[in-house]
């Protein structure tokens, strides 16, 4: 038993305890902790896959931008009425039937694909260096279509999100 | 040589006149200011004057060309240079090496690239078969701008539209490009379905939407058969050269494009007369006489010579593997072609538009809707369904034969049992488009072939004769509509003492759409029935009896309409017919008296060559 | 002109028939200008000009006297022409009388192929005995009736004229009566002349529709409105047989000229399969049974008299009727054998059917019109059994005193202020002289009396008809019915006499009755001499030795020869005799000297009277068996194609999806469609989680097609 | 148990998968469909590592997606958030089965 089997092992199971806890939690509240750990559970899986720089992204624009984002919208939604709400016991069961089922096909696409490959070959991932010449290289559309998107996004973000101004007087 | 301005084609140029001429006019008169209405009609009036105008012009130019080359011998007029597919390949001929030979200018046949990259040219062309379609269509276009002087309501946008739908009509009849011809036969639908719908009578706009829907469906039928017959390679029908020089185009075009070896070029068109020889040449093979074909300039006794120049028949059996020469093709091919323009014809069970569209018709569009739309189906059939596909419109004959008789009893039963006039006339227009149907379809070859021509010919001759009668008998209801404010037949009577010249005018009418001797009517319905014993005396009979039956209803309803005393007193105080009117109605009775007294002198002499030599095309195919 | 006319004497015939043609064509050129005029006649000058010229309020006279000026030219060119035939016909040679006496040109040409000639339409003339003598007879007859019509039609001329029946004010129509009778001259003397069945056929149906306007001259009338259309559709089925008949012709002889057609039947027999043959023959029999008024299609004569007088003495005594008996004539070796004895018992049945009706009609143009009827049984017999120049001699003298006789009726009717009930009238022998002695002539021609010319051509028909049934008496009702019959019209045509001149008048009509102005009476006087010397030959006494009937020996078609078997012996003359006296003396003794009042036997005969004075109740059987199911049939085929709603529920009926009718169909298509569409829209439910479902279902479906096709497949 | 195969992660990027799946179909927060959304995602990025680490010549672009994939999906998140805030002012609930005015 190698030492990264092992840890494998560990990480994996607890990233589907997290979300696991995540899709069953009643409170959202509760839920977002939960999903929390399992982005961090995610970056520590990168970091054993050698994938340093994506597990440090993966932790800090993940976990530290959208996450915040995530808590911030169950914060300023959370009123009593919508912490707990119902959901009836038959869709559970379909949504259930229908997610195990797509489960095991994946399971056994996974298998079929992952015959060959047992073992992680020699040389190691690309680190950052080839990364960010990847990116202004081969990669440069894109590496500049993301930036435009995120300029978009922001501006609509900050558009949808302004306090509407009600004609006569706002509400507070 | 030729001399230098026959480099002019003067047929292109007058041809496109007559076709576009109506659309002018038809825009010009949109720039009217709104109030004008008196100079929105006589404009109207001159753009469709002009046009009839411009088609007498190019019928005296179309007889002459047959007199320039016809043998003044046997038979007259019927040199077979002077027939269609002679012109068109004479005229590609000159195409390909343009700088020899450049486009001869009276030929009547004329072809500009339009979408070459789909060999789409603008090809038109005019002989016996489609001359008369367009007389007819331009003198009741005419007719209709007259009678259209009541219209009231947004004057100006009815005659752009009424003009348009002329030139549409005229597009399709000159067309001799298939996708041209679809494209004026799907012109025509957007103006009519606009004066059903917004001048039309009480339930237009059902009647406006069922017509549209009902002609779409049929005109669908067509555009996959179209598709279907582009997708045949007919390099075998074409000259050599032509195939070679389309390559050498595309070559030019995109040189990227993997360079075709000789063996595998391909030559797809639309233009008709291309077509009918692979049609001819597919019911050759189909009928297991393959090796009749035979290049155009052989001169062997007994072969058909449909292939193109240098090609050598055996490649050219060989070559004839693809769908379109095998018999399902051929059988799925005529069925498309033939519902299609069946649903423009109407036969029978494909009939139900027609009494709503000219119930709530206007008099004027169901003048034009009767008098010339309905001849496009049959113009359709003659032209594209019959000579495309002949295998199987030979093997269906019986079957088409029968739908034409069945037309003809049917739509004189249930006009009998008509209360509404116009309803009457509607469905005496389905019996006797029914006679058109058995014309064509009495097909006999061999020595017999004569009676199919006598078949034809009527058929093509009571298109006209029709076209003019129920024009005719729609302006007549339309006079009576003007006054009465109704159509019901048992609301009028004893109209012949109050309006004496009006009934003496519909009194020809009545009797030419009857079918008397001396009338217009007659002598299509003789020609078919004559043809039509050789073929199936089962057809016969039922077409002569219904004459009897056509007899009833028509004279049933002059009875209740004109004589006797008319039961409520308002009837007898209508004008009789005014100036304007009794132009009209005494143009229509001039023509049907001028054409069943002298036939031969006035249309047969220039029509009949046409449509014998198909009929001749066709018959020798079968052994 | 005229050096084109003399070029051959036969387009003397060509002429003579045209004018008619074109007097027709004037006067309808005439009438629609003056009718175009009327409503402009204030404001524009010109249109007033036109108006007053052609006659202004009151109907033109100066074109009835351009008609009867036209057929009256016509008449005399026709009486040149039989005089220039007849010793050309002695003269030349027959190839040569045929170049000067036919013509022909091509009316429609079709079909001109390498594989052959263009077999034409073609229209043209051929004169021979019989022609002549018709055409001479048509036009001289119809000329008398022209003059006639002048004086009888008077009552038209006035501006606005009271019509009696239909008590009505209208415009006199006096121009348009001669328009129809010029159109109709034309139309017969073309069917004579006409050298082809097809052109034959044109003036046929140009005679039916000339016998429809005038039988409806009186449109105000509904009775004269329905008897005109029962004409025209009963000579239309007639017709119809006459156009299978055709088309069996053109099929299998591919010409219709009737030269052609029977040298090819004289040389190698009919080229098509016997039954065909008997059915063409039955065919254009069928369209003379139409217009001749035989048997089946009877039905429409009486119904004709609707018309006025003139009318009905010329087409429906004289010309029109007779064409049936001229084409059977004309295309005799059409007939089969066993056609011919169809038309035969035809002939028996028509003859016997007229003359029983003919007994009890009241009506003064009923009786003559049943006795057209049965005369024209006569001729038909008489050409089914063989005696070709009998039947055609029969209708030459018929024609004559039948005219005679109607106009006669015309002038009784006009002089007891149009009373037409013979049981009005009485005792017109002392107010009407003239009338009464030529309808006199005509009594004593039709019933056969000796020295009169209906005693040579019936006599004729008599001994044809006892030699035939002598020849092969299993046919023996062939002479007998015709015997007893020839009885019947001795007996009805003295009783119309007796109960119209002898006797006391028993209506104010008949006693103010007065004789009728001179143009009516001439044209009775100038027919009286016909209808007596017209088959006159000498010797006199002796009936077969008429000159008419060796005039018709010349134009008998050669098959016919060997088939006519005349009894030598005259004993069917005398039979004949014997039959019409027996007849006389009976209606002697009941109209004149009144032993027995005709009200007893009519009480006795019952049920026989009542079948007979219903005219065998055919119009009744026919309106049942053929008139009411057509129009049934028509209704419900009208309400299977699209059920016709009043417009207010038809919205509604367009919505409901039941397919009542053909037109249903379509609605059904349509509301089908809309319904399609209305189910599809319920899954756009709005549920996020619905969505997702689906996307789910859809992401498995694919991933499990992956799965298949690339690790288990 | 032998070599750590790509197997494993895979079949972890799996579940991963139909957590978010299971979750967006069953919670009725709009947050709660956000956050499932964040799972599937996740689960694509762990294939993507994954498949990287062990197919050689993946290794940059799997690297590249996975980076992609992730600024992406703070984006969406971001107008995601947007939106639910916006729809919670109008209508004062987050309900996602309340927002069904653009049934057929």
């Amino acid at each position: 038993m190698s030492l990264d089997v092992v840890l494998f092992t560990a990480i994996a199971s607890a990233i589907a305890f997290s979300a696991l806890a995540v899709v069953f939690s009643r409170n959202i509240v509760r839920s977002a902790l939960w999903l929390l750990f399992t982005l961090i559970g995610v970056s520590l899986l990168y970091f054993l896959l050698g994938a340093e720089f994506v597990g440090a992204t993966q932790l800090i624009v993940y976990v530290g931008g959208t996450m915040v984002l995530v808590v911030f919208g169950v914060m300023l939604t959370a009123q009593q009425q919508f912490l707990k709400i119902r959901i009836r016991p038959q869709e559970w069961l379909v949504a259930g039937i229908l997610a195990s089922a797509l489960f095991v096909l994946l399971v056994t696409t996974s298998f079929h694909l992952g015959e060959g490959k047992n073992s992680p070959p020699a040389e190691p991932m690309p680190g950052s260096g080839p990364l960010g010449v990847g990116f202004l290289t081969q990669y440069l559309l894109p590496f500049e279509i993301i930036s435009v998107h995120l300029l978009v996004v922001l501006i609509g973000a900050a558009y949808l999100a302004r306090a509407k101004r009600r004609p006569g007087g706002n509400r507070d | 040589m030729e001399n230098a301005d026959d480099m002019i084609e003067h047929d292109l140029i007058l041809m496109s006149l007559v076709i576009f001429a109506p659309a002018a006019f038809g825009l010009l008169v949109l720039f009217f200011p709104p109030k004008w209405t008196e100079a929105v009609r006589w404009c109207a009036l001159i753009g469709a004057a002009a046009t009839l105008i411009l088609s007498l012009c190019l019928l005296i130019d179309y007889h002459s060309l047959l007199n320039r080359q016809s043998d003044r011998g046997l038979r007259s007029m019927h040199h077979p240079s002077t027939q269609l597919d002679a012109r068109i390949d004479e005229s590609m001929r000159r195409d390909t090496n343009a700088v020899r030979w450049p486009q001869i200018g009276d030929d009547l046949v004329a072809s500009v690239p339009w979408i070459s990259r789909f060999d789409i040219n603008f090809a038109i062309a005019v002989d016996g078969i489609s001359m008369p379609m367009i007389v007819l269509t331009t003198l009741i276009l005419f007719f209709a701008v007259i009678a259209s002087w009541g219209i009231e309501k947004n004057v100006r946008a009815y005659f752009a539209l009424l003009l348009v739908l002329e030139t549409g009509v005229l597009g399709t009849f000159f067309a001799t490009d298939l996708f041209l011809m679809y494209v004026f036969y799907e012109i025509v639908l957007i103006p009519m379905y606009f004066l059903i719908g917004i001048w039309g009578g009480g339930r237009r706009k059902y009647a406006a939407i069922k017509f549209v829907l009902y002609t779409l469906v049929g005109s669908v039928f067509i555009l996959v058969a179209i598709i279907g017959l582009y997708f045949t390679n007919v390099r075998d029908f074409v000259d050599t050269a032509t195939v070679d020089d389309r390559a050498a185009e595309r070559m030019k075009e995109n040189p990227r494009l993997s360079k075709e070896s000789a063996e595998s070029r391909e030559y797809h068109t639309f233009s008709i007369p291309i077509l009918q020889r692979a049609g001819q040449a597919a019911m050759l093979r189909l009928n297991g006489q393959g090796d009749r074909l035979a290049d155009r300039d052989s001169k062997t006794e007994g072969k058909v010579n449909i292939l193109g120049r240098g090609v050598k028949t055996e490649d050219a059996i060989n070559r004839m593997n693809q769908p379109f020469f095998s018999a399902n093709f051929q059988y799925v091919l005529f069925l498309l072609l033939f519902v299609g323009f069946a649903v423009k014809v109407p036969i029978p069970p494909l009939h139900s538009w027609l009494p709503d569209a000219h119930v709530e018709a206007p008099t004027p569009i169901s003048m034009v809707l009767a008098g010339v739309l309905l001849k496009l189906g049959g113009y359709g059939i003659i032209r594209l369904a019959y000579p495309i596909c002949p295998w199987a419109a030979e093997e269906l004959s019986l079957f088409v034969g029968c739908l034409g008789a069945f037309a003809i009893v049917y739509g004189a039963f249930v006009a009998m049992g008509q209360t509404d006039f116009k309803r009457l006339l509607a469905y005496s227009s389905v019996s006797h488009m029914g006679y058109v149907i058995l014309g064509f379809a009495v097909w006999s070859t061999g020595a017999k072939s004569q009676y199919w021509a006598w078949g034809m010919n009527g058929a093509m001759f009571q298109m006209i004769a029709h076209g003019i009668t129920s024009a005719g008998m729609f302006f007549v209801v339309g006079v009576i509509y003007d006054r009465a404010h109704h159509r019901e037949i048992n609301g009028f009577g004893g109209l012949m003492t109050t309006m004496p010249l009006y009934g003496g005018l519909s009194a020809i009418l009545f009797f030419a759409s009857m079918g008397l001797p001396g009338l217009c009517g007659f002598v299509g319905e003789v020609f078919v029935v004559l043809g039509t014993w050789n073929y199936n005396p089962g057809l016969a009979i039922p077409a002569i009896l219904a004459t009897v039956v056509t007899a009833g209803y028509l004279l049933w309803t002059w009875q209740r309409v004109y004589l006797g005393v008319s039961t409520n007193p308002v009837n007898s105080t209508y004008p009789d017919v005014t100036a304007r009117e009794a132009i009209v109605l005494g143009s229509f009775c001039l023509l049907a008296i001028a054409l069943g007294v002298l036939p031969q002198t006035l249309v047969l002499a220039w029509m009949e060559p046409s449509v014998t030599a198909q009929v001749e095309a066709l018959a020798k195919l079968k052994p | 002109m005229l050096s084109w006319l003399l070029a051959t004497p036969g387009r003397l015939y060509v002429v003579a028939t045209l004018l008619p043609l074109a007097v027709f064509a004037l006067l309808l050129i005439g009438g629609g200008v003056r009718a175009v005029c009327r409503p402009y006649r204030e404001t524009h000058g010109f249109a007033r000009f036109c108006y007053f010229f052609l006659g202004g309020h009151k109907p033109l006279k100066s074109g009835a006297y351009l008609a009867t000026a036209g057929i009256a030219a016509s008449a005399v060119l026709a009486v040149i022409g039989l005089v220039r035939f007849l010793d050309d016909s002695h003269a030349l040679s027959p190839i040569e009388v045929e170049h000067r006496w036919a013509e022909r040109t091509s009316w429609a040409e079709v079909g001109a192929t390498e594989s052959g000639p263009a077999i034409a339409l073609d229209l043209g003339y051929r004169i021979d005995h019989l022609t002549a003598l018709l055409f001479a007879m048509v036009a001289c007859v119809s000329t008398m009736i022209f003059v006639f019509s002048l004086g009888y039609m008077h009552d038209e001329m006035e501006e606005t004229h009271e019509d009696h029946e239909a008590h009505v004010k209208r415009p006199g129509r006096y121009g348009r009566f001669f328009l129809f009778l010029s159109l109709f001259c034309f139309s017969m003397l073309n069917l004579l002349i006409a050298d082809n069945l097809f052109q034959v056929f044109i003036s046929w149906e140009l005679v039916g529709v000339c016998s429809f306007f005038l039988i409806g001259f009186y449109h105000e009338r509904r009775s004269a409105g329905l008897a005109a259309n029962k004409a025209f559709i009963v000579n239309r089925i007639g017709d119809a047989g006459f156009m299978i008949g055709l088309a069996i012709i053109w099929t299998y002889f591919g010409t219709f000229n009737f030269q052609e057609i029977f040298t090819k039947l004289a040389s190698d027999g009919p080229p098509m399969p016997a039954y065909l043959f008997a059915i063409a023959g039955i065919g254009v029999f069928l369209g003379c049974v139409g217009k001749s008024a035989q048997f089946p299609l009877h039905t429409w004569l009486p119904d004709a008299m609707e018309g006025p007088t003139p009318v009905s003495a010329l087409i429906h005594a004289a010309t029109m009727v007779a064409a049936g008996v001229y084409l059977v004539g004309r295309c005799y070796p059409l007939f089969s054998p066993d056609v011919r004895l169809l038309i035969a018992y035809t002939g028996m049945i028509t003859l016997f059917l007229g003359a029983t009706i003919a007994l009890v009609q009241t009506d003064i143009k009923r009786v003559l019109a049943y006795s057209t009827v049965s005369q024209l049984g006569f001729m038909m017999l008489a050409l089914g059994i063989g005696g070709w120049v009998a039947g055609l001699m029969h209708l030459l003298t018929h024609a004559f005193f039948k005219a005679l006789l109607f106009l006669g009726s015309g002038s009784v009717i006009l002089g007891c202020h149009h009373e037409q009930d013979l049981r009005k009238m009485g005792g017109l022998r002392r107010k009407m002289p003239i009338t009464a002695f030529t309808m006199l002539v005509g009594v004593l021609a039709i019933a056969g009396t000796p020295f009169f010319s209906g005693w040579y051509s019936k006599d004729l028909i008599l001994s044809n008809a006892m030699g035939f049934a002598l020849h092969d008496n299993q046919h023996m009702a062939l002479f007998i019915v015709p015997l007893f019959t020839a009885g019947l019209t001795a007996f009805y045509m003295f009783r119309l006499w007796f109960l119209a001149f002898t006797g006391q008048p028993r209506d104010h009509a008949s006693e103010h009755a007065h004789e009728s102005p001179l143009t009516m009476i001439v044209p009775l006087m100038i027919l009286a001499v016909p209808s007596i010397i017209v088959a006159w030959g000498w010797p006199l006494w002796d009936p077969h030795s008429s000159s008419l009937a060796h005039l018709l020996e010349h134009a008998k078609p050669g098959m016919a020869n060997g088939l006519d078997r005349e009894d030598e012996t005259h004993l069917a003359g005398w039979l004949a005799l014997a039959a019409a006296a027996l007849g006389v003396t009976t209606a002697v003794f009941i109209y004149v000297l009144k032993k027995v009042d005709p009200a007893s036997i009519q009480a006795k005969a019952g049920a026989l009277y009542g079948f007979l004075k219903e005219k065998w109740y055919f119009d009744e059987v026919y309106d049942a068996m053929f008139v009411r199911p057509t129009i049934a049939l028509g209704f419900c085929s009208a309400r299977f194609d699209k059920k016709s709603t009043p417009a207010a529920q038809a919205e509604v009926a367009d919505r409901t999806m039941n397919v009542t009718s053909l037109d249903g169909v379509l609605n059904v298509l349509g509301l089908g469609t809309l319904a399609i569409g209305g189910k599809l829209r319920v899954t756009q439910s709005g549920y996020i989680r619905r969505y997702v479902t689906v996307l789910m279902v859809a992401t498995l479906a694919f991933v499990a097609v992956f799965v298949a096709v690339y690790f288990v497949g | 148990m032998t070599e750590l195969g790509l197997t494993p992660y895979l079949c972890l990027g799996a579940f991963l998968f139909c957590c978010g799946l299971l979750c967006i179909a069953t919670k009725r927060n709009a947050i709660g469909i956000l956050m499932g959304v964040e799972l599937v995602l996740n689960a694509a990025n762990v294939n993507f590592v994954a498949c990287a680490r062990y197919v050689p010549q993946f290794a940059l672009e799997g690297q590249v997606f996975a980076l992609l994939v992730i600024v992406l999906a703070a984006g969406e998140a971001a107008v995601a958030l947007a939106i639910i805030l916006n729809f919670y002012n109008n209508h004062s609930t987050v309900d996602v089965d309340k927002a069904d005015e653009l049934k057929g």
